[in-house]
């Protein structure tokens, strides 16, 4: 399809891109946020009412550039929940002013927009330049406390890591174009099932756009950025990190090496074992020692990135089902639990985890809400982390892979210790002060709805398993 | 539609802990009214459970069954037999007294109460659940709570134990998740209904069947719990306050007696005959080796909760008997070890609310003080330490019997362990209630009334069921036939 | 056949759950309840005993116990001349026992409770001889057992008392742990545990044997027996009225009655019943040379118990099944005579030591002569009830040609008439050795005394006698020689004939005052190591069992520096090694954070030098 | 001519001082230098192969093209995230930018 | 201007005997050799002005390669962006951040002799890979260079999408950086 005809298959970017320039001019002339905030939100809600209408006739777009299908729409529709919970969640982020409010905004949906596009990107080339588009403004917004030298150093060190990563990953696309002269999956894809890519130089290029992917994901060893940006970087911008560059590198590393190169892939598979275990366990190992809670959800979060990571060796439909399942939750559960920690340290101005002691007392709910975040995180029933473990170690099974179940199941009780930590200084241990803060009403909606999410994603799986199931490649 | 019974038993309360979180924090007798009823209501429809079973029958009855996750074969599947109703019943027997019994809990009422409703539905939907799914997650519900109320209402090492609670029964668990996918996937068509599977599970070849064995041995043996995974048990126990610890003594260690009887030995045939002689070995260890331990304490709590390890060990000799005197006796034994030892938990509270210890070594002559008391603790005492007459005789010697058919030396060691058994708990009532008045206690109180009401109606299932064990082996018996014909036991 | 036998327990059993929750409002009238039930159930007793001698014997099911998977047990009741025999003793003398006991225990706070007990212990004995299997037996003799530990620490307050509750309880457990084995060997081997299908089971002899030594365990241990007899002496601690009727009359006999009820199980293999008689020999033996040098007034009456069970015990075990049985009724009543003898005159004097009394016959007439009744019947002295049963026990031992028992038998039978005179010169005759107000007991205590003098002369003829002249010739000479050399030493050289034999003998006369180092052999050898045992398992437990797996808690617990890690893993050592390891690699990880991204980097690197490394070597 | 592979170490070659710079250079702008060599290494490559591929619509040079865009971009935004620590930590080197760590 | 200097150049060079080829050749490996050079000049210089400079230099020599690959719209691209704008930017970036002493200490950090094992290793790796390689290529002669025409075509029509898409990440990096650079005083 040529551009032209791409266009109104394409509105739902189109839209989000015009609202996100609409929000930079608007954000000179309007100085309060929660209007601006409100203005993205719709424009998130038109996005989403119109993408079914964009799927209508889906295919590839933009002269193959993009492939809209039904997988590449659930991920749009996952980055669009993360984009609007993150809106939700930076409204009522204290550190932040009403000053730059139109530009962070407007980098919020420009990411949104670049993950969108590169979830239904069907060509490296797209890929790559969508994923730099997803990182380019992730540093800047990682860098946003423009005064504060956490945030800076953070984003700096997470710019260092990504450029080269993403620059090691453009080299290994440069060896797959020379291999195949082309960079659309679909007929690299083609070329592969014909049997013409058992080179050795065809594995090593695949590796090292696995290499670039796993920097989005988080994987060992390229997870060594992520406690350093997860903790300096603004809390909403945080749960941003936490959750849509993964969900958005896992769809990726699906489409790519399950979809397209998957004749190729099955020589990989055990080093993705290796780094899944090595992932989970050096992840949860870490985070059991730690004291920022942002740095120990940091930790956890490349720990899920290895359970997820499960789903993605066995590479069976019901792998990849998990995966994306998991994903959602992952979503809910991450960004609920950090929109907590933005609640907690809009009143105590610390995410020190002994801070939190005694808060079950100071705020009930609040400490509720955290304490079945982190329960859905360690996998306990019935919330939704639960049933994505469930899925992915029943992938696991499903296919033999009895070492990487069991290193999941073990991992999983390793990672009970860090996170009941968390809930132990909430419900048993005194507060140190009784302040109560007003909260604001955007986070209490952004909670709401994970919290919601998390509850009946765990008991009422079936909807989502049916959207999950009829959204498979 | 009949009625949904087993749905109320599980829900009801879960559902007075949700209206409960609506309550002011400060109506603590609103609170507690409404923990009290519901806990009621459902000891009286698990009563409506009991005598509304058919015990001739021995399919599953008051069967429940909705589709729950179509995608993986999940369904909702509730359904109650010879095997569970007694555990059903002891359940809601002992999560209405000890709600009763806590009463004396004086902080966090609100928050207690949610707790403990929640966990009563947990332990209620694992002995009702017939899918392998369903049944994990109720599973697992049971630790949350649990974790709570050792953690904030416990004793002074709460985090510790609780922590450690959780950590060690999650732990076995999700090696039981593993096993409960290795059985979905190798059952065609894939189910996770315990029935199908047990009626056609023997397709399994033996080797796998041991390694999905051992995975369910994890969850079950660190629940039950069996040697070398008891030592949470004390810990928990000593930490606990009194009605968690009667629930947990009296309900959570049956939940794992319960998974080797309702999942391990009619799914997995082969390999539960494969390890006949190690559970006979363990349950010998758990019973000699406990009766040790428990001898050396100088903590009452400590000591009876080792004792647990100790009685729990003739249900593993009852179960490896594969024998139909052995599966009724470690059935039986585990109802009575929940009554007997709930009780006893019952009186170390009653004691401990009073003095404020539990040092064996500071009690002394408390009989002359307390002579309701003492009656009452000799009782449970006796009973524990299996005296004919009262229920734990009978379950153990039903145990013993069975173990004596298949593994005649290890029975005979088992039964020296009754001696020590007796030694420790004589021990202690000297050390408690005789000799002379320690002058300390000079003013200590008997037990209330209220204290009695919620060991009255315990002491009467003991004696009742010492007297007359046929009140509860009806129900229990055919079912077992039923599992033993199953799986190819001796009826002996 | 009589079918009401199974109603005699039963009014007991309601006595006591009467006593036991209305007891406080009761007070004394709670011993007419437990009387009356008494009254009742030897009322049926009697009628089962006539009625039996008329209709013949058998037993009936009553109800049905257990039943599962196609097993079954029922429990029944016996009727036959031994059951019959023994409801009669056990009514008669538990009724008039507890008609002593309203005087006895008169003042005590907590007298319906001890009423109560008593019904229980009632019912269960009756419950224990009418069984006709082996579970209902077995709980009904734990179901004595307990009462018999409930009355002895009746007076817990005492430490003594409370100990030897224990130690009873304890020692017959392990008894009855043998009584236990037996009883499911032998439904292992043979699917049935009814005392009527003994006679013939069909199973090897070895096995038999096997499984009637261990019953016979459960004998010992109960009738206190050697080497379980350590328990019986410590019993006295409890009041004089149970020590009558538990630990003289009724319960220690349990353990004769049930080896005489299993006797077809004894009788099919010879072995097994040479154990009997031998264990009975020694027991007697022993019991009796410490009788005689023992100084407590109950505490004598109790090795005296002791070595009449043995006696028994050896009857049976010689085959001699008649006179076994026989002398069970006979002792039951004169023993129960003695003590009631014993508590009148302790009640009188406020001690037990017999070497603090004295010519108390003129200050307690009734007492003092019905204690003589009981000595003579004791020491044989015809026509007296003992001298019939142990003269037939004499003649059996003879008869069935087993002349080193027989020998042992009549030196006991000596010892016994000398040390039943001991005590009676010593507390009834000469003068008083110390301060006593003495007074005689109320008739409430006496008419109880006076019925049971009565059983004791007159027992002795319930059943035809067989007169063999020789052997009762032989019979009253010991008797005579006993009750003589106590006379010589007691009353003629009082005092003056027994310090020289004593410090002539001083090594037997220590070893058998310290009752043969029986108990201080128990201690040493079984419950200090047991104890040590319970303590190595708790340590074990708690730091083996417990640490090995203790990486979780560590894990939680722990928190901070590499610092404070590192003096932890030297002061805890290997215990928690695998805990410190993890920890350990917690660390280290952590530090690969360094903040420094060029470390980050290098890292990534490396890890991805390393995957093109295996796709390298393993790709070709 | 130029054998193809000859134009491919000069990129490989470029790769590995970039990867080497990136790795050892003590301040923030000496790494992003670096990391501008790698991407001239890969567009070497892109260039390299679409002439020995040839192909009507030239992909890898336009491949190229964008890359260079891009890093333009990039390199922007490093010097801003250089100039936000310098302002905030008054300091370039990466060794003492460790405020955030284990 | 360059073809031209080549083809005389090669005229002279076969007047000497050697072949037409040699002086390409001969200018491609000088080239990529200096590129080399000032490559490694860019890492290794202790003074980060000079290492500025060398980047430059490299990047003028790696626009000179894309000659020899028919690309001479992308050399002359290279040159704008990379010397003219790039280069200029990290000049005013050292300048800004750097005091003078700053500028010739020690570049290098400790982990030298690791990182350059590392990259070794990787370069020889990636030689390796690259010899054995089965490059796709075009029958001999039919590859042909786009034009500048083919290029512009191009970017209007099949790659549309990421041409449009590039100039929102533009946008968003001229954004950003003006956000985070311009910080008022506190």
């Amino acid at each position: 399809m040529n551009v032209a005809e791409s266009v109104k298959f394409f509105l739902p970017e189109l839209i989000l891109a015009a609202s996100a320039v609409a929000v930079l001019i608007g954000g000179l002339f309007v100085k309060k946020r929660a209007v601006l905030g409100a203005f993205c939100l719709a424009a998130i809600l038109l996005s989403i009412l119109c993408m079914p209408h964009s799927y209508e006739a889906a295919g590839p777009l933009f002269s193959n550039m993009l492939l809209n299908d039904t997988f590449s729409e659930f991920f749009k529709e996952i980055s669009l929940l993360v984009i609007g919970l993150v809106i939700l969640v930076s409204l009522g982020y204290r550190p932040f002013s009403d000053e730059d409010a139109g530009e962070y905004y407007f980098l919020l949906l420009a990411a949104a927009v670049a993950m969108m596009v590169a979830a239904s990107s069907n060509n490296l080339m797209m890929i790559y330049i969508s994923l730099e588009a997803i990182s380019l403004v992730s540093y800047m917004l990682t860098a946003f406390l423009k005064r504060n030298p956490f945030s800076s150093e953070a984003a700096l060190k997470y710019f260092l890591f990504g450029a080269l990563a993403t620059g090691v990953m453009l080299y290994g696309i440069s060896f797959i174009y020379g291999l195949f002269g082309t960079t659309d999956l679909s007929a690299i894809s083609g070329a592969i099932n014909a049997g013409g890519a058992n080179s050795l130089a065809a594995a090593v290029a695949l590796l090292l756009v696995f290499a670039g992917l796993s920097f989005k994901c988080a994987l060992v060893p390229f997870h060594m950025w992520v406690p350093d940006a997860y903790q300096g970087a603004p809390t909403p911008i945080t749960a941003f990190l936490s959750a849509g560059p993964k969900a958005i590198g896992f769809a990726i590393l699906v489409r790519v090496f399950l979809k397209n190169f998957f004749p190729m892939f099955t020589g990989w598979a055990d080093i993705a074992q290796v780094v899944a275990i090595i992932t989970m366990t050096a992840g949860n190992i870490i985070a059991i020692n730690q004291e920022d809670i942002k740095r120990m959800l940091g930790y956890s979060s490349i720990a899920q990135a290895g359970y997820i990571l499960i789903g993605f060796v066995v590479g069976t439909s019901l792998g990849i089902q998990a995966i994306m399942y998991y994903l959602l939750a992952y979503v809910l559960m991450n960004i609920g639990a950090f929109g907590c920690v933005v609640l907690v340290s809009n009143s105590i101005k610390s995410d020190h985890i002994e801070e939190y002691s005694g808060l079950s007392k100071r705020e009930p709910v609040l400490a509720f809400m955290l304490t079945v975040f982190l329960l859905s995180l360690a996998g306990i029933p019935p919330l939704a982390g639960f049933f994505g473990k469930f899925l992915v170690f029943a992938a696991a099974i499903q296919s033999k892979y009895y070492m990487l179940a069991v290193a999941g199941v073990i991992n999983s009780v390793l990672a009970v210790f860090y996170y009941v930590k968390v809930v132990k200084f909430m419900y048993l241990n005194e507060p140190h002060t009784m302040v109560r803060e007003p909260k604001p009403l955007s986070v209490k909606l952004a909670l709401v709805i994970a919290f919601i999410g998390v509850l009946a994603a765990g008991l009422f799986p079936v909807p989502f398993l049916r959207w999950i199931g009829s959204s498979l490649l | 539609m009949p009625f949904p019974l087993l749905s109320s038993v599980i829900f009801l309360p879960l559902l007075a802990g949700l209206l409960i979180l609506f309550v002011p924090k400060d109506r603590t007798g609103l609170i507690k009214g409404i923990a009290t009823a519901a806990t009621g209501i459902t000891l009286l429809l698990a009563v409506a459970a009991v005598l509304g079973f058919d015990y001739n029958e021995a399919a599953m009855q008051f069967v429940e069954k909705v589709s729950w996750i179509p995608q993986v074969n999940i369904n909702y599947h509730l359904g109650i037999d010879g095997i569970s109703i007694g555990l059903v019943f002891l359940t809601a027997l002992l999560g209405f007294l000890a709600c009763i019994g806590s009463y004396g809990i004086k902080e966090r009422q609100k928050e207690y109460y949610f707790l403990y409703l929640l966990l009563n539905t947990g332990m209620l939907g694992t002995f009702l659940s017939l899918d392998l799914f369903l049944f994990y997650v109720f599973w697992e519900i049971v630790l949350v709570p649990m974790y709570f109320l050792i953690g904030i209402w416990g004793g002074p090492r709460r985090e510790y134990a609780a922590i450690k609670f959780f950590i060690y029964t999650l732990a076995g668990s999700v090696f039981m998740l593993l096993s409960i996918l290795a059985l979905y996937f190798t059952s065609s068509p894939h189910t996770f209904n315990m029935l199908e599977l047990a009626s056609s599970g023997s397709g399994l070849a033996k080797g796998l069947q041991i390694m999905v064995f051992i995975g369910f041995y994890l969850g079950f043996a660190i629940k039950v719990p069996v040697f070398p995974f008891h030592t949470w048990l004390p810990d928990a126990h000593v930490e606990a306050p009194t009605p968690i610890s009667v629930l947990l003594a009296g309900v959570l260690l049956k939940m794992g007696g319960y998974g080797f009887f309702r999942i391990s030995y009619p799914i997995l045939k082969d390999a539960a005959v494969y390890f006949a002689l190690p559970f006979a070995v363990l349950g010998l260890i758990n019973i000699v080796y406990g009766a040790f331990v428990a001898m050396a304490q100088t903590d009452f709590k400590k000591m009876v909760a080792y004792s647990s390890v100790s009685h729990m060990g003739f249900v593993m000799l009852g179960l490896a008997s594969m024998t139909v005197t052995g599966f009724n006796g470690a059935l039986l034994q585990m109802f009575n070890h929940g009554v007997i030892t709930g009780g006893m938990f019952l009186l170390v509270g009653v004691l401990y609310d009073r003095a404020h210890t539990r040092d064996l070594g500071k009690f002394g002559g408390l009989g002359t003080k307390m002579p309701v008391y003492s009656g009452v603790l000799i009782v449970f005492t006796l009973a524990s330490l299996g005296l004919p007459g009262l229920s734990g005789f009978v379950s153990e010697f039903m145990s013993l019997m069975g173990g004596f058919i298949s593994f005649r030396l290890i029975t005979i060691i088992s039964v020296l362990g009754i001696v020590i058994t007796a030694g420790y708990f004589l021990y202690m009532i000297q050390r408690v209630l005789l000799g002379p008045l320690n002058n300390t206690w000079a003013g200590i109180a008997d037990i209330n009334k209220r204290e009695l009401f919620t060991l009255v109606p315990l002491m009467a299932v003991v004696i009742a069921i010492g007297v007359y064990p046929l009140l509860i082996l009806n129900y229990q018996s055919v079912a077992i036939t039923e599992l033993i014909r199953n799986i190819g036991g001796l009826f002996l | 056949m009589v079918r009401y036998a199974h109603l005699i327990p039963l009014f007991p059993f309601a006595a006591f759950a009467v006593n036991i929750l209305f007891g406080r409002r009761l007070r004394k009238a709670s011993a007419l309840v437990s009387i009356g039930a008494s009254f009742i159930s030897l009322a049926i007793a009697a009628v089962t005993f006539i009625g039996n001698a008329r209709c013949g014997e058998g037993s009936y099911m009553v109800g049905r116990w257990l039943s599962f998977g196609g097993i079954s047990l029922d429990f029944g009741v016996t009727v036959d001349p031994l059951s019959c025999m023994m409801l009669m003793v056990v009514t008669v003398v538990g009724t008039l026992i507890q008609i002593y006991s309203i005087g006895y225990m008169r003042d005590d706070q907590r007298f319906s409770r001890f009423f109560a007990y008593m019904s229980l212990f009632m019912g269960s004995m009756l419950g224990l001889l009418l069984s006709d299997n082996f579970v209902m037996l077995y709980i009904f003799w734990e179901g004595v057992g307990l009462c018999s530990y409930l009355l002895i620490s009746f007076w817990f307050e005492r430490p003594a008392a409370a100990k030897a509750g224990m130690k009873a309880f304890i020692t017959t457990r392990i008894g009855d742990t043998g009584l236990l084995i037996g009883i499911l060997l032998l439904f292992s081997a043979t699917k049935t545990l009814y005392f009527r299908d003994l006679g013939n089971l069909g199973i090897n002899d070895s096995l038999l044997t096997v499984i009637a030594l261990l019953i016979f365990c459960g004998a010992v241990g109960k009738s206190a027996q050697f080497p379980l007899h350590v328990w019986l002496p410590d019993a006295m601690e409890g009041p004089t009225p149970v020590s009558a009727l538990i630990h003289a009359a009724t319960m220690v006999a349990a353990g004769v009655y049930l080896v005489a009820r299993t006797y077809g199980l004894f009788l099919a293999h010879h072995s097994s019943l040479i154990w009997v008689a031998y264990i009975g020999a020694i027991t007697a033996f022993m019991a009796a040379t410490i009788a005689t040098v023992n100084n407590d007034i109950k505490r004598i009456l109790a090795y005296s118990t002791i070595s009449q069970l043995g006696f028994m015990m050896l009857a049976l075990g010689v085959g001699g099944y008649d006179g076994g049985t026989f002398h069970l009724m006979t002792h039951a009543f004169f023993k129960a005579l003695l003590f009631l003898c014993a508590g009148s005159v302790i009640h009188a004097v406020h001690t037990q030591d017999i070497f603090k009394m004295g010519g108390l016959l003129g200050k307690m007439k009734a007492t003092g002569w019905t204690f003589i009744i009981g000595a003579l019947a004791i020491a044989g002295v015809p026509p007296l009830s003992g001298f019939w049963s142990k003269d037939e026990i004499l003649s059996e031992i003879l008869r069935e040609g087993h002349p080193v028992l027989f020998g042992i038998a009549a030196v006991t039978s000596l010892l016994t008439a000398f040390y039943m005179f001991r005590l009676i010169f010593v507390v009834l005759f000469g003068k008083p050795r110390s301060e006593l107000h003495a007074h005689e007991s109320p008739a409430v205590m006496t008419v109880p005394l006076g019925i049971l003098a009565a059983f004791s002369i007159f027992a002795g003829f319930f059943r035809p006698v067989e007169f063999e002249p020789i052997m009762m010739g032989v019979s009253i000479a010991i008797s005579a020689a006993g009750i003589g050399t106590a006379y010589v030493f007691y009353i003629l050289g009082n005092k003056i004939l027994p310090a020289p034999l004593r410090a002539r003998f001083s090594f037997l006369y220590k070893l058998i005052s310290n009752k043969y180092y029986v108990d201080e052999i128990y201690e040493a050898l079984i419950i200090k190591p047991s104890m040590r045992l319970a303590g190595i398992a708790a340590a074990f437990d708690s730091k083996v069992v417990d640490g090995a797996v203790n990486l979780t808690a560590y894990l939680s617990a722990v928190s901070g520096k590499l610092q404070y890690w590192f003096d932890l893993y030297i002061v805890d050592g290997i215990v928690n090694m695998a805990a410190n390891i993890t920890w350990l690699c917690s660390a280290v990880f952590r530090r690969l954070q360094t903040g420094f991204v060029q470390n980050y980097i290098l890292i990534a690197f490396f890890g991805l030098a390393i995957m093109i490394l295996i796709k390298l070597t393993g790709g070709q | 001519m130029i054998p193809q592979n000859h134009f491919l170490i000069l990129g490989a070659v470029l790769f590995a001082m970039g990867l080497y710079g990136a790795l050892t250079r003590r301040t923030a702008i000496g790494i992003l230098m670096s990391i501008e060599l790698i991407l001239n290494a890969a567009n070497i490559n892109l260039i390299t192969f679409n002439k020995f591929i040839g192909g009507p619509d030239g992909l890898g040079q336009v491949f190229a093209l964008f890359v260079m865009a891009i890093a333009a971009a990039s390199a922007v935004i490093g010097l801003v995230l250089v100039i936000a620590v310098y302002r905030n930590m008054k300091t370039i080197f990466t060794e003492k930018m460790n405020i955030l760590k284990w | 201007m360059m073809n031209g200097l080549i083809r005389q150049l090669s005229d002279i060079v076969s007047n000497y005997g050697l072949p037409r080829d040699f002086v390409v050749q001969a200018s491609f490996y000088v080239i990529a050799g200096l590129a080399c050079v000032f490559a490694f000049g860019v890492v290794a210089m202790r003074n980060i002005f000079h290492c500025a400079v060398s980047l430059a230099l490299c990047l003028f020599c790696i626009a000179g390669v894309y000659l020899f690959l028919n690309a001479e719209f992308l050399a002359v691209v290279q040159i704008l962006i990379y010397v003219g704008a790039i280069v200029t930017l990290f000049i005013f970036a050292i300048m800004l951040t750097s005091n003078i002493e700053d500028r010739s200490i020690r570049q290098a950090n400790r982990q030298v002799l690791v990182s350059a094992a590392v990259a070794a290793a990787i370069l020889s790796f990636f030689i390796f890979i690259i010899i054995g390689a089965p490059w796709k290529t075009a029958a001999e002669g039919t590859a042909t260079a786009p034009g500048l025409e083919d290029i512009g075509r191009a970017l209007m029509s099949a790659y549309a999408l990421p041409f449009e898409f590039i100039s929102l990440i533009l946008l968003a990096a001229l954004v950003g950086a003006i956000v985070i650079g311009k910080a008022k005083k506190q």
